[in-house]
């Protein structure tokens, strides 16, 4: 594995956890973003997941660079998934050690706000009737809402 | 030339992920108004470039053979 | 597996992850604390726990029921271990779910910051020169600062 | 009667786990005074007393039967 990767199949999150553990760290934070059924009363069937896979792999391994400057004696890795998922199944993993709690997590939910800002990566949510790139200016059916 | 990539829906609009044009010399913001000619029902409002895999801003400048890539609003996560 | 417990046995923390995931929830934060090798230039060779066990799993039961006030829709489970462990162990693992990220790793943070304050669980460190219960008065060997 | 318990480093000053003494009736303040007296070395300042798996306050009054736990500072996590 790579520590920023972009990845196709299934995410085993615990391998993410183990790769940022040394003995001087005494905390661990693991972040997995999962499919959910359900969002503002509408079921997802599926997600499709897309991404510029070079660059997306590049600004995750900036997000991890900027974690070590404002964290320092942090250690990072961070999968996300493309392609269809199901309900339940784990779209993005962020693993932080630290020798000190406070520092993995503050580090780790930085992570998850910089890939929602900056990684090239696209979810198309699937629903009964219809679907949509979310990020986008087009409405949901039935609701006339954007996410 | 260059070869400019389009994600997510603005590939769908584009009808093709990927294609090239002689835009080498022109300004990000020229390559934004040539594809939204191009393309009159792509939504372009917040749409970001990227050449060679980076951000870039609206004046930089395309150089022969870089990519650039419209990138909608992201999603991940 | 009970969603509180004080268990004897290393931790598997992906066992907690998944009782907390539910098909609305669309993030998991999963902290361990680890025993780290090195605090303050003092190297620990292991670390004993010991508990006030019924109290101990009362008080994580608390907690739980805590945080679900606090942040409605968060499933959480917590289990600390006891007895001997080596570096890298885990110590104690938190689990947390929730529809939206933000109040899963604000639960999570909370639930250890109230371990620390309430449950009747005490550490020994042992070091090559000495042994202390971690929290009590007395100084280490070595430093004269109290942890 | 009721039960004391020990942990940690009130354990091993007391050299023992738990014991039983006549203190019903006695509040959470007499019982403190009356284990500093019986175990001069051990530290009490931080010490919480929990009664029946309750934290307690310093004038709770204890009942035949309660068990009552001397908790010195925790470290848990």
């Amino acid at each position: 594995m790579k520590a920023y990767e972009i990845v196709t199949e299934p995410i085993d999150p615990q391998r993410y956890a183990d790769y940022v553990l040394r003995p001087e760290a005494g905390a661990v934070t693991l972040f997995t973003g999962h499919v959910r059924e359900w969002t503002r009363g509408i079921r997802t069937l599926y997600l499709a997941y897309e991404a510029y896979i070079p660059m997306a792999e590049k600004m995750l391994d900036r997000i991890g660079a900027e974690m070590e400057e404002k964290w320092p004696g942090t250690r990072t890795a961070i999968a996300h998934r493309i392609g269809e998922l199901k309900i339940g199944e784990i779209a993005v993993v962020i693993a932080v050690s630290s020798p000190h709690r406070r520092d993995a997590y503050e580090a780790n939910e930085y992570a998850i706000e910089r890939i929602k800002e900056l990684v090239p990566i696209w979810k198309k949510e699937i629903w009964e009737n219809g679907t949509e790139w979310i990020g986008d200016q087009r409405r949901k059916p039935e609701e006339g809402e954007n996410p | 030339m260059i070869t400019i990539f389009y994600f997510a829906g603005l590939k769908e609009a584009a009808g093709t992920a990927h294609e090239q044009a002689d835009l080498a010399g022109r300004t990000v913001n020229e390559l934004l108004e040539w594809v939204g000619k191009r393309y009159p029902q792509m939504p372009l409002d917040a749409v970001r470039v990227a050449i060679n895999e980076e951000y870039a801003l609206a004046e930089d400048v395309l150089q022969p053979g870089d990519t650039a890539a419209l990138i909608p609003p992201v999603s991940g996560g």
